[in-house]
């Protein structure tokens, strides 16, 4: 079924006038912008991209999903032992309990912290990432001495991320080769006994849910 | 494909660097070519894994010297391209001078939302069933097939334990090349970082990869 | 080092491009640099093991993105620094601000024939025996120095026939990090292609690497 | 035995006329020109380096070594049966028998070429060639294409040179990973019964002792 697109002489976006995605005026336009403008311009104008899908899919990523999603989910975790039996044993609907899922967690897979084994997730052949659960990847995450190294030596990641674990503590690395997505599931700090949910939540860092960084203790928080 | 993209066990590029406030795009330009990447992909003319194989396409040296969304605008720049949907002419002056092609859907606003809400999973039932079970001993192919894989070079010819069975999933190596889904059983399987690296591995360290069935092989 | 320069295998360089009239050096500043890193190998501060080390030190995308000779120029930048031959400041500007530091042997002009005719041998003699023997299967061992090694990734784990004993040489590993020549009985192991690169491989090739004793193991 | 190296302040070089090298006049010099002249200016004037020496070791490479040391050698080979079984046997004393050794051919290998095996020639970690035999090697040689591929893919590497085998010729790879230097020994060409040593050297290609090409036909010559 395919799509009959635009007449390229006939749409609403004029080449000569790209309409303004808050990229910039065109004064101020690095090469990079201009190449990207261009390749926007053609596929906009040919009647393949709707901006206003664009603007939809840009916004969704820059600002609705994030680390907020996955620390909810641990923080209920947390506290609610049968959530967390149903999250280790069937991520992907358990998630979907707490309203977390979609495009880039479609098939998740929560690994548990213990105190034998840490878990740290990596994708060394591109960037998967748990999208809805923990927003978009930091750069360093798609970066080559993380995907690199994190399959090697692990430990002197985490040593980098200021995570030093007992020698007697394994280290689980989990390299996202498919689709399923990986988001660790820390332990709980000590001294957390007073705390909500939300407080709960709000000790759990983007990092924590990677395998590279630990929750924050609530006296760090102070 | 043995590109740059398949980083697992090199050496040699420093140490993880985190930044300061770690934006999320660093120019305007990083975010349209996020949107355009996503909404192109959901044309039909290809697909995810089509999209991964482009990008590793890209010359080695290219690639590891590439920003993050540099190594995407290449690579959808070149699909636009070998797909017809726009001549190389069009993309470097932004004028179109060509008619356009026929896709097969066009991602419309309203979509966004529902569509990436609910996601696009790639389970697929198979009649088949696994080959292989939980705790069995199996060995990563040795295969260096030209296209797109999704098996590391690091795991091939290792010996590992399968620890989960997770269904049949789209076979990225065929999908890439637009031949098909053709699904197959996924397993996790796990290799210990001795067995991966040897003797002077860290200690105490196993890796877990997810590895489609016809990437592994009974232990003789 | 598992970096930029173990290229073995990869793949997505595209074809093998020689040049019409293949000219020894592309550009004035290319002899220099020859000659320079030459005449500074022998100065006693380092060795060419160590001069392959700081190139295969570059970053993996600089590696592969540079010349030839850009390579050859940005390793010895980095000896001749990192010796404290000259400062950062000194080879930016040319202007010498800081004094010499002792060297071992300055090359004089006169020397360069007799001594480039005789060359420079790499055996060593070795009071213990060879530990294989020719037509001995062996595999070569995993490893995964960060320093220099010349056992290519590509044959880590794989299994080979030993086809010739050479006698002892210099060991690069330790001789690139100036931690003495420490020889050892080197090996020619030739591998079939079907081992290094799976059932794939092109038909009837094999691939043979001259091997330290230490990188291989006997078959279990 | 350290080299008292020269006072930066009392030498016969002042940085600001260094001397000239035939390596243009400033003005037109590149980037890397200058780059590598104040390198070299800091390395002269600090008297590691002796420009002499720097100019021999330039013009040995660039001028006296050269693949017609090595066809003396295969032409050798094609006439004298006993130099043949000697080059092969332990190549680098018989090279020496006819004046050809040194710097990069300390540790000679032969290989020789039949009907059933074709040998190529590569460094896959660097670019180790034997210099007096065949000279500096070609900027292919040294590339990331060949090196990547000649131990992956032979067949393909020989079809782009023009190179095709019959499928029943082994082909053996050698990759240069020590101090060994390898030679290929080509296989005479038919038609040849009439030349002499000199004749015989001039149908000997460079590429046909790498392994990625065949001596010449003396038809071809004509």
């Amino acid at each position: 079924m395919a799509h009959e697109p635009h007449d390229p002489q006939n749409h609403d976006h004029p080449h000569d006038h790209p309409h303004d995605h808050a990229h910039g005026s065109g004064s101020e336009l690095s090469p990079m912008d201009l190449r990207v403008r261009a390749l926007e311009s053609i596929l906009v104008e040919k009647g393949y991209v709707d901006p206003a899908a664009l603007d939809a899919l840009i916004e969704t990523y820059e600002t609705k999903v994030g680390p907020h999603n996955g620390a909810r989910a641990v923080a209920r975790a947390w506290v609610d032992p049968a959530f967390r039996d149903r999250l280790l044993a069937d991520a992907t609907p358990t998630l979907r309990e707490i309203g977390v899922g979609g495009r880039g967690g479609e098939h998740m897979v929560v690994v548990e912290n213990t105190p034998d084994a840490h878990n740290l997730v990596v994708c060394t052949l591109c960037s998967c990432y748990p999208w809805p659960v923990l927003g978009l990847p930091p750069v360093w995450y798609k970066s080559p001495p993380y995907r690199a190294r994190a399959v090697i030596e692990p430990r002197a990641v985490l040593a980098e991320f200021g995570v030093t674990l007992p020698g007697s503590t394994r280290i689980r690395v989990w390299d996202s080769t498919a689709e399923l997505r990986y988001m660790v599931l820390p332990m709980r700090p000590s001294g957390t006994e007073d705390l909500d949910e939300a407080g709960l939540a709000a000790l759990v860092t983007r990092d924590s849910m990677i395998g590279t960084g630990l929750p924050r203790h609530p006296g760090a928080r102070a | 494909m043995n590109g740059g993209q398949d980083l697992g066990g090199m050496q040699g590029f420093g140490p993880v660097a985190p930044e300061p406030n770690e934006p999320r795009f660093h120019a305007a330009w990083e975010k349209r070519v996020f949107g355009l990447a996503m909404a192109m992909g959901l044309s039909g003319r290809w697909n995810l894994d089509a999209s991964r194989a482009a990008r590793e396409a890209l010359p080695p040296g290219e690639y590891l010297t590439s920003s993050y969304y540099a190594i995407w605008l290449k690579a959808l720049e070149r699909q636009v391209t070998a797909h017809g949907l726009a001549t190389r002419e069009e993309i470097a002056s932004g004028t179109v001078s060509a008619p356009a092609a026929p896709v097969t859907r066009v991602l419309k606003g309203a979509e966004v939302e529902p569509l990436f809400d609910r996601g696009f999973p790639s389970d697929r039932p198979l009649d088949v069933p696994a080959r292989f079970a939980v705790g069995e001993r199996v060995r990563a192919r040795i295969i260096n097939p030209p296209g797109h894989t999704r098996l590391p070079r690091y795991v091939r010819g290792r010996t590992g334990t399968v620890e989960s069975v997770h269904g049949s999933f789209v076979f990225p190596d065929s999908n890439a090349c637009l031949a098909g889904e053709a699904p197959q059983w996924l397993y996790t399987v796990r290799f210990s970082g001795a067995e991966l690296w040897g003797e002077a591995a860290e200690p105490g360290h196993a890796v877990s990869v997810n590895a489609f069935e016809s990437y592994l092989e009974p232990l003789a």
